[in-house]
């Protein structure tokens, strides 16, 4: 298993919280982001997801160092899943294990903050009656107030 | 020569995945008006590019050999 | 399963994350509480858990509707082990659903303060060298200024 | 006669889990101070009391056939 990857077999988020987990470890969060039915009112059929595989996987990479940096004592997982997802089926999983919870949420949602800025992958909703590519970031999010 | 690959929104513009321009030597910024001339609604004011998997800024300069990406906003998660 | 439990047995996360998954939801936060080798320089040998399960029980699901109404659309489900528990054990598991990431971080995170303020659960150190109850609560902390 | 729980440190000190108290009724804080003068040790002041599973007040009122627990500070998580 690699700790940070892009995958297009179905996510099994358990793994990922076993990667983490050592006996150092209090606390575990484990983050999900699943395929939704409703979006603004307009029904998902389902959703169709490309990466930059290499770049991405390396970005994912990047951004565990940047939570490592941030909080001493975690260890991180992401995985990014590609292809065409139902509703339901999990997105992106990221597992971070912590001495303390407070850290373990907070880079959890670092995480998900960054992968939504500056990692090479799309989605494409499709619904009933068409599909469009999402997506609105800042031009150079890697180099943002966030970036260390 | 130079690889750019397409992802995306641009894919589906491009009508392919990836393909080679052929050149010695540009910069991003150079990349990006070609990318705009060559496939009009190309938007290159909202496509960073990436170069050897590293987001590069405009005034970065190309080598022959290089593996650069059009990365169109990101939408992942 | 119940939704709001307190087992002896061995905790399995995944099954609290897919009793609150359902196709409205975005994003499930799982949190899990381990049992950790060291706390303040001593080495803990294992932990042994008691409750006074069915006001515990109770007091998980009035967390549960606190949850419920601060972050209206979400899903919850709370479990704690109770019994001994050694090192990497799962003491507690709070997996929370929402349609939006960030009512599932939030959410999770008050489950575990408000868990540690006032679910009558109690947790005994074992050192290679001692033992001793923890806790140190505020003495009404269902009267506080979180409670709703 | 009233029933009361011990826990943790408490069930320890008092050497039992349960245990039954012969009066028709009294308030929360007769409760503590009962078992205060009960189980030296005790403390008090850092102890809650449940009455039929939900915390009380000291001034509340426990009549016969209430189920009480004596609550020292929770540690769970």
């Amino acid at each position: 298993m690699k700790p940070f990857e892009v995958t297009e077999s179905p996510i099994d988020p358990q793994k990922y919280a076993d990667y983490v987990l050592h006996t150092g470890a209090g606390a575990v969060t484990l983050f999900t982001g699943h395929v939704r039915e409703w979006t603004h009112g307009v029904r998902t059929v389902y959703l169709a997801y490309e990466a930059y595989v290499p770049m991405a996987e390396k970005k994912l990479a990047q951004i565990g160092e940047e939570m490592e940096a941030k909080w001493p004592g975690i260890r991180t997982a992401i995985a990014h899943r590609i292809g065409e997802l139902h509703l339901s089926d999990i997105a992106v999983v990221i597992a971070v294990s912590s001495p303390h919870r407070k850290a373990a949420y907070e880079a959890n949602e670092y995480a998900i903050e960054r992968i939504k800025e500056l990692v090479p992958i799309w989605k494409k909703e499709i619904w009933e009656d068409g599909q469009e590519w999402q997506g609105a970031q800042k031009k150079y999010p890697d180099k943002g107030a966030d970036a260390q | 020569m130079i690889r750019v690959n397409y992802f995306a929104r641009l894919r589906e513009l491009a009508g392919k995945g990836q393909e080679t321009v052929d050149r010695e030597e540009m910069t991003v910024q150079e990349l990006l008006d070609w990318a705009e001339d060559t496939y009009p609604g190309f938007g290159k004011d909202d496509v960073q590019v990436a170069v050897n998997e590293e987001y590069a800024l405009p005034g970065d300069l190309i080598r022959s050999g290089d593996e650069c990406a059009f990365i169109p906003p990101v939408s992942g998660g």
